[in-house]
């Protein structure tokens, strides 16, 4: 087996209260390999997120990432870099899709400027040469490359995401983060997306760390899956074996209030 | 459809302007009945919310009408109005935004039976209180005195529910009552929704874009595309056997643990959707029986 | 309730509200806080600040103290008088157009936008001169009927967003009548905007007040901080070196003005949890240095 | 387009009402104009030349209406009579006059404060919880609630009679010439540090405030996240990301807070003697200079209005949002 | 060239007018300065005529007409003579243009007439021994530019042509004007000044300011404490005189609505009880600065008009014009102004309530002030006195129509005591002007004031004026307070030969209001630099 992609060892995260501090995080380790699709399922607020955030140090007070912790990216220690290797080290190593795309492209530059921003901050590059870049990048999504001088609000919300899915593709990352990306979308744009990343993760061989509370999606996209409840991480494995002989019961119990479109209809399932 | 309580008759409603109409219903027909739950699915867009609307009367009709036992409701009088506010309740999406935050638990429920059962005095009030709190599953004594943000989303829309059951109604609508979930509280409130349907015999229209759960709740289902209704029926059949394209289509996007990802067929499905909406603009064909009690509206060739 | 509870927690407040209760106590216990009346000569014109007249005496020779104490009174009876009048108008004026809609709201919306455009001092300079002799009470009522306008915008946007809550739509499901609606459901949901608005519209009172009656536009029977201001300036306290007549009365606005803005600050905080900061951020900042973990 | 159009329509609605209220103001008040001037002058007119006098004023005996409609087309060409104190100088030349001097005094500050305010309000926020972040936002609060008189007679006092820096009033040496040279010109900038300074203190801390407000509530937007995590500089994030977008509501509000400048200068050029619209009104109130007070109003008005216009501009220039629409 | 820097106008910009039929909106160096009088009659010097473009007058012995006669040579600064057609053109065009009558001199005049090109006869309606004193205030204007001026009223006369010593504009802007030498002035060997500057100073303040640094030659401005803030900054060249001008008192209304308050005010008794609690000095030294000089007379002239004094009132009624709260309130027992409903507040000797609202115009500080400090012995006599200040205008009106309980009022002063008296009491007047605003009646005082004008024999006039007197102070329709000063500060390090209070020689007051500015102008000489 090759280095991880990403490597999480006794993750803890704390978010600093006036009197008591909350665990958002508690011992997290898991490990993503090149190329793999990783899933990280649990209820809101379980911490998913705030994992995310850590491993490009996203946070912001009063979040603290306590010592101890440990997040190996291609092998370096993100914990440990300068404020100006992390500009660097971000979106070139690790790129994020967020919760909602609708929110996520600044809504007074054009689409254009901000593939610009990106490859300006890690690139020599003129705006011409970017413009190239956009429009190639955009073609990866099936965007006419027309739309690089709108406004995100000119777009709609499918197209959003996939121009946010280009702009992370840009600098051929490692590493590809989606924090719940298709919530708000319906259905069939949901799975004309993953779908998309799925041909882009084979074709450009990135890993994904995919964050998602619909347990059906993620047992049908991810290679591996990590099961998350109240910060701790009670379960990773296979897929498949999760899916089909799951170990924790809390993982059980997930299962179990999950209806079934075919087949089988699940029987009264766990009261809360 | 005689026995429906309430009824949709052919109705229409677009918004925007002339230049660019968005057709949020086109021609809705459906019923509901008393002890049975109607799912309506389809994707974003395509006028769930607007029908629901148009039942809680907050949309006028362009076209149509709105039958309540039977009766238009177009020129009904204020008693008949009050009627129907009575026998008509509905259970938001959000249940955090469906409570107001400066409300204790008790007032959310007080309210709707000071209004339609004026004559209860205090100690029977309270006491109805407690009996509709125990219905959904919850602890009178404990709740009563809380306030919204001190409840669980599973439990605020119990409240949401109870308080829809305070007024006596013959028909809840329920908006994408549980997306708002979390999984493993999700089903308690479907089984809770099934329950009431099955003890108070209530007609129940349940509107989601997860049709897993809506096969699991509903007896029968409607999917809806571009302010449509393209098929609807009885819901195994629909589910197992689907007709039109667009059901098609949404049945083979639904995320499925049991069907790998890389499923090729799914592309193909995709490459229709253009086709799709393009047709669905052109004048629309006779509907169409499947089986018995499953119908389409097939796409125009 | 809860907010005034929350109120009590935010360090802000607390000094905020300290320095307003003192100034209100000061102002109700003004006779036992001095032997002299305001409105008697107790002193050569123009004494330094001593032993016997802590904050010196004014050209007539009044006491200074004197005067300030009891023009607490008045300061505080126009702010908060006022201020009512103000928030109360454009509360209820911003959620009968945010909620009603229609033409009652562009209506309102109209008149509210006007009021807005037309600038406010320059206007009331003018309505009190032609009143003449503007006793506090006609300060405060002018300032009632005149600056009410922001109110209803602030409160108007609000109740536009709250009128979409769920919980109005199942309101009026249930049958509520609309002043119900507006009155139970939406205004208790508006009482941090209110809130600010109404002490954003005392400070606003209370400076209004001082500055119209420093312009001369007062009544100058009242014994009241504007007045003591106009007096002073009349008295070139300045140009014969009186700067107590002239300072007492400024400190005196400038205190009120920030305990008065503290407390917004704090509602403000309160209100939208984003803003806050608290001891969180000192304690992580302490945690930080400590070592105790890094961003 | 719509949407520049709507607004002036309003404006032009707008002034016309505040044009109407600005006719019967001084109509409804007690007392009459002419015997109010002569009664402060002190002179001892006899009726028939009061009257006389009245007329040459432009008091014109005709019915309400007919006064109204030659009162709106007066204003609508431009003419707003001439002043009582200083006549025969048109209304117009008086403010004219004056609004030179507001104009700098007031558009230098507010531009000043609006960008030091928004300056340090970007900065607390950026910052947050910080000791930088507390002493600007508690500097700002304190600033934003001390009235303008109280300001301006602090810094008169201090600078003006303690410390003798700058001169206790006026815009310059009466005894200059004006002109493009350097001593008048320093003479215009030393008279005016003052009640710049005053104006300053008065504004930053309202911009800083909601500046600082607005920030925080945006720095949890997903897009600035987004901005941090795409490596973007630091900078760049703040000004381009942040400030860029929690500069919106502050320019919507600004055409709002210049209601709030105006008063703030009127104050400002009263107690420095400051030979602005302000300290003109101010003295047109003392004399009952009822042509120069109606005009006052109405050109004060207007400059708000087109103020309001120019803010509504701007706000489609800076959100392309409202372009399209 | 030398320059005189003055400041008589306190304004916040300048206006290019120097129309000098325009009172209020004139430059205030207009009239003498740029319009000379015919004479000047010098208040300081019982009236003493300074002849100035007239070289006489003479009053016809029926006090009916009154010719003046110019010198010889005058001529307008353009340069055209100056002749009796110029003064009969004025008199005309007042007539024509009634609005330009700002003395109101045409009512009493019959008719002008040219005698000859230097005299000029005026006709009068009633016989007036001082009529002299009034048209000297009508300034004469050139025919030769004013016949062709359509509207006379709103002319700006910017660039005047006229008959004083200092008619050239040479510099104009709205912060400063520079005012210089008549090439044609009659009396040029006298003026030593060669141009006079005056800057825009808007306020007290900053006058005090222009003076303390030694900017300032000439000015006329209230200064707080101006021992410290002014003469202490250069002792040696600082100085200021006060002079005493008019007359500020309390008034009661005669006729005011309030029916229990007039039972009061029309008793003399009531009166004399209120002047005894009037606290002057103490108004003087706090409202005034000690800058004004008490008035004790209960005839009202004081200081101002001591030369025409009658000892007699002193003797009589003396004790009635000064504080004495004792007296006073033994005076308003003795007389049944007591406390008869125990409400702490006396009452008319019938009972009825007793209260009393003094007013004053909005923003006069300094009457304000001697209000308030009036209100605190009022009180303590248990007296019910408040205070209220409306409008300037609202009080003029109330005032002139009689419908105020109590009140301050000003007087100007006058070359002669008549002048106040017939101003305060001539029936004709009740209802026009503010300064009748007693409303108090007396025919006895109205026929000797007609005698006396009709009367050219000082021994005669004498004795009318002290019965007119006697009268007044019995009845105390008005009770003085104080003789408010007039301002005059100057500097002598640039120029020399001012009045003071060594040398009274005339009223040195560079404001508008005082001709005999023109002759201090012409005794300044410049100190060789
Ligand atoms: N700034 C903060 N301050 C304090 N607590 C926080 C903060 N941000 C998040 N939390 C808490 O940390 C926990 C984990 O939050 P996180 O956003 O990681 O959850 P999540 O699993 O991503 O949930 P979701 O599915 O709703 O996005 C939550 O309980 C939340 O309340
Ligand atoms: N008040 C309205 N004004 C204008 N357009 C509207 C309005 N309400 C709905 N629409 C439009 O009508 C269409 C149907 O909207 P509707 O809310 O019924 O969809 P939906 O199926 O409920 O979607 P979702 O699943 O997102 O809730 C949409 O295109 C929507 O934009
Ligand atoms: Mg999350
Ligand atoms: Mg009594």
């Amino acid at each position: 087996m090759t280095d991880p992609v990403l490597s999480i060892r006794n993750l803890n995260i704390d978010y600093i209260g006036a009197e008591k501090d909350f665990h958002a995080v508690k011992d997290v380790s898991f490990d993503i390999a090149p190329g793999e699709f990783f899933g990280l399922a649990g209820e809101s607020g379980c911490g998913k997120s705030t994992i995310a955030f850590a491993v490009s140090r996203l946070h912001r007070p009063p979040a603290l990432i306590r010592k101890g912790s440990q997040i190996l990216v291609g092998g370096r220690d993100v914990l440990s870099l300068t404020d100006d290797e992390l500009r660097r080290f971000r979106w070139r190593e690790v790129a994020m899709v967020f919760q909602s795309a609708m929110n996520s492209l600044n809504p007074v530059l054009t689409i254009e400027t901000q593939f610009y921003d990106v490859l300006k901050a890690h690139t020599r590059i003129s705006r011409a040469e970017a413009r190239t870049r956009a429009a190639e990048l955009l073609k990866l999504v099936d965007i006419s490359p027309d739309r690089l001088s709108s406004y995100p609000h000119q777009c709609s919300g499918g197209m959003r995401q996939r121009i946010v899915i280009a702009i992370c593709l840009a600098l051929n990352p490692k590493l590809l983060i989606m924090d719940e990306p298709t919530t708000a979308l319906d259905v069939v744009v949901q799975r004309e997306i993953l779908q998309r990343i799925d041909v882009l993760r084979k074709e450009l061989g990135f890993s994904v760390l995919f964050i998602t509370h619909d347990l059906g999606l993620m047992v049908q996209v991810s290679d591996r899956i990590g099961i998350m409840l109240e910060g701790e991480l009670v379960e990773v494995n296979d897929a498949q074996t999760i899916y089909r002989t799951p170990q924790h019961a809390y993982t059980k119990r997930l299962w179990a209030s999950m209806p079934k479109l075919h087949g089988e209809q699940i029987r009264e399932g766990a009261q809360s | 459809m005689s026995d429906a309580i309430l009824a949709l008759d052919n109705v229409s409603k677009t918004f925007g302007r002339a230049d660019n109409p968005v057709y949020a219903a086109r021609s809705v027909s459906f019923g509901l009945h008393a002890g049975r739950t109607l799912a309506l699915v389809g994707e974003s867009g395509s006028g769930k919310t607007t029908a629901a609307r148009l039942i809680m009367r907050e949309y006028t009709p362009d076209e149509g009408q709105l039958l309540f036992r039977g009766t238009p409701l177009g020129k009904a009088n204020a008693k008949a109005l009050k009627a129907y506010r009575a026998s008509v309740q509905m259970v938001f999406q959000d249940p955090f935004a469906a409570l107001n935050p400066t409300h204790t638990i008790r007032y959310h429920l007080e309210r709707p039976l000071r209004l339609h059962q004026p004559k209860l005095n205090s100690k029977e009030r309270t006491a109805a209180i407690e009996e509709l709190l125990t219905r959904v599953k919850l602890d009178p004594a404990l709740l009563m005195p809380k306030y919204p943000h001190e409840l669980s989303g599973g439990q605020r829309q119990r409240i949401s529910i109870a308080r829809a059951l305070a007024v006596n109604p013959q028909v809840i609508v329920a908006d994408e009552p549980t997306s708002m979930l979390d999984v493993s509280v999700r089903l308690g409130v479907l089984n809770l929704l099934n329950d009431m349907k099955a003890q108070l015999g209530l007609a129940l229209l349940y509107i989601t874009h997860d049709i897993a759960t809506a096969r699991y709740v509903a007896e029968d289902i409607m999917v809806m595309y571009a302010g449509q209704i393209v098929e609807w029926g009885d819901t195994e059949s629909v589910l197992t056997n689907p007709q039109h394209p667009y059901t098609r289509l949404l049945l083979s996007a639904v995320p499925d643990p049991d069907r790998r990802f890389s499923d090729t067929r799914f592309s193909e499905e995709l490459n229709r959707i253009e086709f799709i909406r393009r047709q669905s603009a052109l004048p629309q064909p006779e509907t169409r029986e499947v089986t018995k009690n499953h119908f389409i509206r097939p796409m125009p060739e | 309730m809860t907010l005034f509870r929350q109120l009590l927690s935010n360090k802000k407040a607390m000094v905020g509200i300290t320095i307003l209760l003192i100034v209100i106590l000061v102002a109700i216990f003004a006779p036992f806080l001095t032997e002299y009346s305001p409105v008697k000569r107790v002193g050569r014109p123009h004494q330094a600040p001593s032993w016997e007249h802590w904050l010196g005496t004014t050209r007539l020779g009044h006491d200074v103290f004197a005067r300030l104490v009891y023009g607490a009174r008045v300061s505080l009876a126009v702010g908060f008088g006022a201020g009512l009048a103000i928030t109360l108008i454009g509360t209820v004026l911003g959620i009968i157009a945010g909620y009603k809609g229609g033409v009652v709201d562009e209506v309102i919306n109209f008149f509210t936008n006007m009021v807005l455009v037309v600038p406010n001092l320059p206007l009331l300079l003018v309505l009190a001169a032609f009143i003449g002799q503007a006793s506090p009470l006609v300060i405060a009522v002018i300032l009632g009927l005149t600056s009410w306008a922001w109110g209803v915008r602030v409160t108007r946007s609000e109740t536009l967003s709250i009128r979409q809550r769920d919980y109005v739509k199942s309101a009026e499901m249930l049958g509520e009548p609309s002043w119900r609606i507006m009155a139970f459901e939406i205004f208790p949901n508006l009482i941090s905007i209110v809130g600010i608005n109404f002490i954003g519209s005392v400070i606003f009172a209370v400076i209004t007040e001082a500055t119209l009656e420093f312009l001369g536009l007062g009544d100058p029977n009242t014994v009241s901080w504007g007045i003591m201001l106009y007096n002073a300036q009349n008295a070139s306290a300045l140009s014969v070196g009186a700067w107590w007549d002239l300072l007492a009365p400024c400190f005196a606005l400038a205190v009120l003005g920030l305990g008065l803005a503290l407390i917004n600050f704090a509602i403000d905080e309160i209100a939208n949890p984003r803003l806050r900061t608290g001891g969180m951020l000192n304690r992580w900042t302490r945690m930080v240095r400590i070592g105790e973990g890094k961003l | 387009m719509t949407f520049l159009l709507r607004r002036l329509a309003f404006y032009l609605a707008a002034f016309l009402a505040a044009a109407t209220v600005n006719f019967f103001l001084p109509r409804l008040m007690p007392g009459d104009p002419i015997q109010i001037m002569f009664a402060s002058a002190g002179s001892e007119l006899s009726l028939e030349n009061l009257n006389a006098l009245k007329l040459t004023f432009g008091f014109i005996d005709a019915p309400l209406g007919e006064q109204y409609l030659r009162y709106l087309q007066s204003v609508f060409t431009g003419d707003l009579g001439r002043s009582i104190k200083y006549f025969p100088l048109p209304v117009t030349e008086l403010l004219g006059r004056a609004l030179v001097w507001t104009l700098g005094l007031v558009g230098i500050a507010t531009l000043l404060s609006f960008c030091l305010g928004t300056f340090l309000g970007v900065m607390a926020a950026w910052r947050r919880g910080t000791i930088f972040d507390s002493i600007v936002s508690l500097t700002a609060i304190f600033s934003s609630s001390v009235p303008a008189v109280v300001v301006s007679l602090i810094m008169l006092f201090v600078f003006g009679y303690q410390l003798g820096w700058f001169p206790n009033g006026y815009a310059a040496d009466p005894l200059l010439d004006p002109g493009f040279n350097w001593t008048y010109i320093s003479s215009v900038l030393h008279h005016g540090t003052l009640p710049m300074l005053t104006m300053v203190i008065v504004l930053t801390g309202g911009f800083a405030v909601t500046m600082r407000n607005n920030m925080i509530n945006l720095l949890g937007e997903d897009y600035i996240v987004m901005g941090r995590a795409k490596g973007v500089a630091d900078s760049r994030v703040m000004l381009w990301y942040a400030a860029r977008n929690a500069l919106l509501p502050t320019v919507s509000s600004l055409a709002i807070a210049l209601g709030t400048v105006l008063g703030g200068s009127l104050v400002t050029e009263v107690v420095f003697n400051y030979p602005g619209l302000g300290n003109t009104l101010y003295q047109a109130i003392i004399a009952r200079d009822y042509p120069v007070i109606q005009g006052q109003l109405l050109i004060m008005t207007a400059a708000m209005l087109i103020a309001n216009f120019v803010v509504d501009l701007s706000y489609v220039l800076l959100d392309p949002r409202l372009k399209k629409a | 060239q030398n320059v005189l820097t003055l400041s008589s106008e306190q304004t916040t910009t300048f206006v290019r007018n120097f129309n000098p039929f325009g009172q209020t909106s004139a430059r205030y160096t207009t009239l003498d300065f740029m319009y000379e009088p015919l004479v000047v009659f010098n208040r300081l010097k019982g009236n003493e005529p300074n002849f100035r473009l007239a070289e006489s007058y003479e009053l016809a012995d029926d006090l009916k007409s009154i010719t003046f006669v110019l010198r010889d040579g005058l001529k307008w600064s353009d340069g055209e003579a100056l002749t009796a057609d110029d003064v009969v053109f004025t008199y005309d065009y007042i007539k024509k243009f009634p609005a330009l009558d700002f003395i109101s001199v045409s009512a009493q005049l019959a008719s002008v007439e040219k005698v000859d090109d230097r005299t000029v006869k005026f006709t009068l309606n009633e016989p007036n021994s001082l009529i002299a004193n009034t048209i000297v205030g009508m300034p004469i204007v050139p025919e030769h530019i004013w016949a062709d001026i359509a509207d006379p009223v709103t002319f700006a006369n910017e660039n005047p042509v006229g008959s004083g010593p200092m008619t050239e504009i040479t510099r104009f802007t709205p912060q400063v004007y520079e005012q210089c030498r008549n090439p044609n002035y009659w009396d040029a060997e006298n003026l030593k000044v060669d141009c006079l500057r005056m800057p825009q100073l808007a306020d007290n303040p900053q006058v005090l300011a222009a003076l303390a640094d030694g900017t300032l030659d000439w000015a006329t401005s209230f200064i707080p404490d101006i021992d410290n803030t002014f003469v202490a900054k250069d002792p040696e060249h600082h100085k200021y005189w006060f002079t005493p001008s008019s007359l500020v008192s309390f008034q009661v209304s005669q006729i005011t609505p309030d029916e229990n308050n007039r039972k009061a005010f029309t008793d003399v008794n009531f009166r004399r009880a209120l002047s005894m609690l009037i606290d002057r000095q103490t108004i003087v030294d706090i409202a005034g600065y000690g800058y004004p000089l008490v008035n004790e007379d209960p005839a009202s002239l004081g200081e101002l008009y001591k030369a025409f004094a009658n000892p007699e009132v002193e003797t009589q009624f003396g004790r009635y014009g000064k504080f004495d709260l004792d007296a006073a309130v033994a005076l308003l027992d003795e007389n049944g102004y007591v406390d008869a409903d125990g409400d702490g507040f006396r009452d008319n000797p019938d009972g009825t309530p007793i209260a009393i609202d003094i007013m004053v115009p909005n923003g006069w500080t300094d009457w304000i002030d001697a209000v308030q400090i009036s209100i605190e012995s009022l009180t303590e006599a248990g007296l019910n006195v408040k205070m209220s200040t409306p409008e300037a205008a609202v009080w003029t009106q109330n005032l002139i129509d009689g419908t105020y309980s109590m009140t301050l009022n000003a007087l100007a002063s006058a070359a002669n005591p008549y002048f106040p008296y017939i101003r305060s009491f001539n029936p004709g007047d009740f209802g026009k002007s503010r300064f009748t605003a007693p409303h108090w009646e007396n025919a006895e005082v109205m026929t000797l004031l007609d005698q006396y004008t009709q009367s050219k024999d000082p021994a005669e006039q004498k004795s009318l004026m002290d019965q007119v007197q006697l009268i007044v102070a019995e009845a105390m329709p008005i009770i003085p307070v104080y003789n408010s000063p007039s301002f005059y500060e100057y500097n002598t390090s640039r120029f020399t030969g001012w009045a003071d209070a060594e040398n009274p020689k005339y009223s040195p007051v560079v404001s508008n209001a005082n001709p005999a500015r023109l002759l201090q102008l012409l005794d300044l000489d410049p100190v060789a630099q």
